[in-house]
């Protein structure tokens, strides 16, 4: 069938003055399969619309192209428009002659204008339709990690509705919650109360992924739990892995003898004070060492300080370099404890530490006084560097996720944060991304929440179906797509008893094109952005007209 | 014979230095109109064909102008753009055609005056052929 | 004439030997004149095969021009050059001018080379080339063909002691072994801690095998530190590079005559092995001070 | 998987040099999957071609096709058409493939573009190695899965030489392992070490007549 171009052009309420629009007008009718040319003032208003529409809906074009401004401003208003009138919306195709032409140039840029208008017409003639669609999702949702995070998570989809299964690897659930001291406290019990007696959360602990395929709405998971090998659904998953405090062996060595100690032990103390020989006189936490934006190991060695002047008396020094408070609540507790006699001790250079006479010896210059001054301490609290939990990785791989230059959840990217992955329906939430206090948490838990509800809550997704597409014709296998695909969104289907093909989720798909450009066998079309589109646009460059 | 049109074919991602271009616009940043700008939706959807034509077309320069490392939407994109623009120059070459009328170039979308900084300075290299 | 090498292994308590490195071209005066100066003064001249795959004088004409000014040649065969035909036939001609030593090699890789665009053949390994030796020691050839006139060789087989992973190069060694050598010529050796370990090792598998620890001349700090960085299997330790930079300017190479004649005295004195076999890569002429300086 | 790969256009132009219309024909199997001579490949070459006669101002026009495999007379038929209005192929094919095309249009000129390499696997994305190197006489399964004859540089069937380098590389290679060292940590890994024991003959290279040929059907 004869294709029918509609050629709309608008001057933006007569102000692109150099273009002479009677002239682009006159010659865009020659263009080929072009039907009609308007000449329009106001395209984005409802009256430039409302014209724009009654000559669609003549049938007298079926393909639109419209030469104003950019499509990052219309597109989708002019989309709708094209449905309203009963034309596929796909059969749009946009001239920015606003923004990249009459703005951006000097003097009469006419023929560049018609040389974009042409450009866009020839696209045009490749256009196919798109059918949108409604891709049924899985409701349930997978939480992996039964830290804070998890469990908040869990509780809150549970609330606004969705089904959880917590896959916890430990014994039961509670995290580093257990034992930490936070302020202001978790509600650590009840929170684990509330997930026994929610029927909508399923909690499976001393269990681990070992496989997962699949994407967005549909992920396949085995679960191993004990001996047995669960196989189940979801339609999201949600990361929260936590951490793992790790005193780095090239910053302090904790040795037998020299009272160095880590975080845990202080803990240890603390819970039974009664069974030390001597009540530590002085006890000192060294900060800032490992690294200077430390977060977490700065929270915990200000709530460890207090707990040691309350429970212990001792004298407490901290010796640290700019002490991170920017945590919600953070300042308070570090006023607090400089009221209660807490002191800190700033340094520019690393202190030297050392034992002397079964104490330990902390040299350093102190950057208020403009000293040298020394400390002993009956106990040094060795500072913990933030790791990502162990097996983050061998996790992240099944999933097919990216991990950063530090192991944690999440590739660095800035289009990923916060709680986002390059895999659509998976999201990280919490110190698996890295050094996050509670406070930060909770934001994570809120946002991790609303995308997945948003995502899953309706059982269905509206898709543009096959809109980027491999031709099970000419698909050679060879994988390079899957390979390549950064959102995890293609995988092998078999088309019939003998042959698998790559095969692209509609939902699981950003539309990046990605694989499309690297296809060998030139397999994989992209509706809007496929070869013969783009090349039309080449081949109408530099077209005398 | 392929006849030259001393265009400038620049693969703008939708995401970044289409935005870019837009911006110039508005702040009536004025460069050359040779430029004619091909949308896409990431810089890693430009695949070779796409160049060699715009050259048969006889483009002066082409341009795949993407996000900044560590800023594509889709991870990996602008760095096979960057790959696949190397690996371009090496086919440009063997045709005799001077390497440089190629470029990558990574732009963020508030960069309009960056985005004008590329295209006039491939309109001056391209003059001099 | 010199007398047998392998009487010399058989009865000497220490035996010595050195390698000839042929020239690039039919000019051979400098190659007699090292066999003149070397022929007496050591049990055998080892004659290499195309050396690190550069194309030179061949190994067996070498041998024949040693063995017509009375010396006592080695002949090396690698599996680069030629197949299992080849070889055959030049054991052969070997045998029937009074060549019967024979040190069977792999042969460095063509990539090494000046000829890099060459064939590598490696028709045989240097496993099966000791088998086809003892093929021919036993009258037939190797597929089995009566020979009219046999021949009889003492084989010899190479050993690389400071190989890292050591592992598979001692399955490999054991098979030499296995397959039955007269003698053992080692890549350079350096550290004789190192070398002791594998010599008890090797006597494990083979006590009646003599074993000729290679010594390479160290000309200074620079060639130590190419050859660690460069050569597999040979590894200089960081004190005798510290000691060959400390000679002053033009005196390397009489540290690392130094070197190598207390390193030959002490493999003597403690009877670490059989013998030594010195390879003064270029150097040939200043064989005789090592020999001093290590009090032969 | 056969492994191609793409020769210099100065070659190929080196080649067609003369003729006015040419085909270029990819092949669909193994010269796409690696890159070398598929619907792609045709289209660069064909562009590439075309720029750089427009540059020196000579006539070339190209006609380009790409059919399932080249090595099948039947599907080669398929260019038929196409062919009659040229006067020569390329053919990006591996040698198989041009050989086919050459036999079935026997009047015309046939060109190679590609230079056929190895067969080999998908290391990574545009990464290929040489995996096997059809000696009719496998050996793998002693040698823990690691071909020594294609994997060693030398082809050794009875352990490493001892040119391998400080960590287990190749000779001639840093970056390439040594097969032999490979083989070893495979079999201790399996505890089958005595494999690597045994003495292995010289090999058989008659284990395929060459030109090689299988008659399944015969007895």
């Amino acid at each position: 069938m004869q294709i029918r171009i509609g050629v709309f052009l608008c001057d933006c309420g007569k102000s692109l003055s150099n273009i002479d629009f009677p002239k682009v007008s006159e010659r865009a009718e020659k263009l080929q399969d072009v039907v009609h040319v308007g000449l329009h003032s106001n395209l984005c208003l409802k009256e430039g619309i409302e014209e724009m529409l009654s000559t669609i809906r003549d049938g007298a074009i079926d393909r639109v192209v419209i030469a104003a401004c950019s499509p990052k401003l219309k597109e989708d208003a002019f989309r709708n428009a094209l449905e309203e009138a009963g034309l596929n919306s796909n059969f749009l195709s946009l001239a920015n002659i606003r923004e990249q032409c009459s703005w951006a140039h000097e003097g009469d840029v006419t023929e560049k204008a018609l040389e974009l208008t042409a450009m866009a017409v020839e696209r045009a003639r490749f256009l196919k339709p798109l059918v949108k669609k409604d891709v049924p999702v899985n409701k349930e949702v997978l939480v992996v990690g039964g830290g804070f995070a998890g469990m908040k998570v869990a509780l809150d989809l549970a609330n606004l509705g969705l089904r959880t299964t917590l896959v916890e690897r430990g014994l039961a659930l509670g995290g580093r919650l257990e034992g930490f001291e936070t302020n202001p406290a978790v509600p650590i019990n009840s929170m684990r109360k509330a997930i026994e007696e929610n029927r909508d959360i399923e909690v499976l602990t001393s269990a681990e992924l070992t496989r997962g395929e699949g994407e967005v709405g549909d992920f396949s998971i085995r679960i191993k739990k004990g001996d047995e090998e669960l196989s189940r659904s979801f339609g999201a998953i949600i990361f929260a892995t936590g951490y793992r405090p790790e005193i780095s062996p090239g910053d302090f060595q904790l040795r037998p003898g020299v009272n160095l100690i880590s975080q845990e032990k202080l803990t240890e103390i603390l819970k039974a004070p009664e069974r030390l020989e001597l009540r530590p006189k002085t006890i000192g936490f060294v900060l800032d060492v490992s690294d200077e934006n430390c977060r977490l190991p700065t929270l915990s060695a200000l709530n460890d300080a207090l707990a040691v002047k309350e429970r212990l008396g001792s004298e407490v020094y901290v010796f640290c370099k700019s002490l991170k408070v920017d945590s919600e609540g953070v300042e308070e507790v570090y006023r607090e404890a400089r009221d209660r006699g807490v002191v800190f001790v700033k340094f520019e250079e690393r202190p030297r530490i050392c034992s002397e006479d079964g104490r330990v010896k902390v040299e350093l210059n102190d950057i208020l006084l403009g000293d040298e001054i020394t400390v002993f301490c009956d106990f040094l609290v060795a500072e913990e560097r933030i790791m990502p939990s162990e097996g983050t990785e061998a996790l992240s791989s099944i999933l097919k996720m990216r991990i950063d230059s530090r192991g944690f959840c999440q590739d660095e990217n800035v289009h990923l944060y916060p709680v986002s992955c390059e895999r659509k329906g998976i999201f990280c939430v919490g110190a698996c991304r890295g050094d996050l206090d509670i406070a930060r948490a909770s934001t994570d838990v809120a946002s991790a929440v609303l995308s997945t509800y948003e995502l899953l809550a309706p059982g269905t997704a509206i898709v543009e179906a096959e809109r980027v597409k491999v031709d099970p014709e000419k698909c050679r296998v060879c994988l390079t797509c899957i390979r390549v695909c950064p959102h995890g969104a293609i995988r092998l289907v078999r088309v019939d008893t003998e042959r698998e093909v790559a095969q692209i989720s509609d939902l699981a798909c950003e539309g990046c094109g990605i694989c499309a450009a690297i296809c060998p066998a030139k397999a994989i079309d992209f509706e809007g952005y496929g070869d013969e589109q783009i090349l039309a646009e080449v081949q109408a460059i530099g077209e005398s007209l | 014979m392929i006849r030259g049109n001393n265009k400038i074919v620049a693969f703008c991602c939708e995401n970044s230095a289409y935005l870019a271009a837009d911006k110039a616009g508005r702040m009536r940043l004025h460069y050359p109109d040779n430029v004619r700008i091909i949308r896409v939706p990431c810089v890693g959807r430009v695949d070779l064909i796409h160049i060699l034509k715009a050259f048969e077309k006889g483009a002066a320069g082409v341009l795949l102008i993407g996000c900044h490392e560590g800023a594509c939407q889709h991870l990996t994109g602008n760095t096979r753009a960057k790959e696949r623009a190397a690996y371009a120059r090496n086919l440009l070459k063997e045709v005799g055609i001077d390497e440089a009328r190629l470029r990558m170039a990574n732009i963020a979308p508030d960069m309009a005056q960056q985005f004008v900084r590329e295209i006039e300075d491939m309109t001056e290299k391209t003059k001099e052929r | 004439m010199a007398k047998p090498f392998r009487e010399a292994l058989k009865t000497k308590e220490f035996v010595v030997t050195a390698e000839a490195g042929p020239g690039k071209g039919s000019n051979v005066a400098k190659m007699v004149e090292h066999i003149e100066l070397l022929k007496d003064r050591v049990d055998g001249l080892n004659v290499t095969d195309n050396q690190s795959a550069v194309m030179r004088y061949p190994s067996l004409g070498t041998c024949l021009l040693i063995k017509e000014h009375g010396g006592e040649p080695v002949l090396q065969i690698t599996c680069r050059d030629r197949n299992r035909l080849a070889i055959q036939a030049d054991l052969l001609f070997a045998y029937s001018r009074g060549i019967d030593n024979v040190l069977c090699l792999t042969g460095d890789s063509v990539d090494v080379g000046d000829h890099k665009e060459a064939m590598p053949v490696f028709d045989l390994d240097s496993v099966q080339l000791i088998h086809l030796v003892h093929a021919l020691n036993s009258g037939k050839d190797m597929v089995g063909n009566e020979l009219d006139g046999g021949v009889d060789f003492c084989i010899g087989a190479s050993a690389t002691p400071s190989a890292d992973p050591i592992e598979p190069q001692l399955i490999k060694f054991e098979k030499k072994l296995g397959a039955g050598v007269d003698f053992i010529q080692t890549q350079a050796i350096y550290d004789l801690d190192e070398f002791k370990r594998f010599v008890e090792h090797a006597r494990k598998t083979d006590a009646k095998v003599k074993i000729l620890a290679g010594i390479v001349l160290l000309v200074g700090a620079k060639m130590a530190t190419y050859m660690n960085e460069n050569v597999p299997g040979i590894y200089v330790p960081q004190y005798l590079i510290d000691e060959l930079a400390q000679a002053p300017k033009g005196k390397g190479i009489a540290t690392g005559i130094e070197i190598a004649g207390r390193l030959i005295r002490q493999i003597k004195e403690e009877r670490i092995c059989d013998g030594v076999h010195i390879m003064a890569i270029g150097r040939e002429e200043r064989v005789p001070e090592i020999l001093e300086a290590a009090g032969l | 998987m056969i492994i191609a790969e793409r020769k210099p256009l100065e070659e190929i132009r080196g080649m067609i040099a003369g003729y006015k219309k040419i085909l270029v024909a990819g092949c669909g199997t193994c010269v796409t999957i690696c890159w070398a001579g598929g619907e792609k490949e045709v289209g660069i070459l064909s562009s590439q071609l075309r720029l750089a006669s427009s540059g020196e101002g000579t006539e070339l026009s190209i006609v380009e096709a790409c059919i399932e495999r080249q090595c099948e007379k039947e599907m080669v038929e398929e260019l038929r058409d196409k062919v009659q209005d040229v006067e020569a192929i390329v053919s990006m094919a591996c040698g198989i493939g041009v050989q086919t095309i050459a036999d079935v249009f026997e009047e015309k000129p046939v060109f190679p573009a590609l230079n056929t390499t190895f067969m080999g696997m998908p290391e990574a994305e545009g990464v290929w190695t040489e995996k096997c190197r059809s000696c009719g006489d496998c050996m793998l399964y002693w040698t823990g899965g690691i071909c020594p004859v294609v994997r060693c540089a030398k082809g050794l069937l009875n352990g490493p030489c001892g040119g391998t380098r400080k960590g287990g590389s190749c000779e001639i290679d840093p970056e390439k392992d040594c097969a032999w060292v490979l083989i070893y940590r495979r079999l201790e890994k399996q505890g089958r070490l005595d494999l690597m024991r045994k003495y292995y003959e010289p090999k058989n290279y008659r284990a395929v007549k060459r030109p090689g040929k299988i008659e399944a059907l015969k007895a």
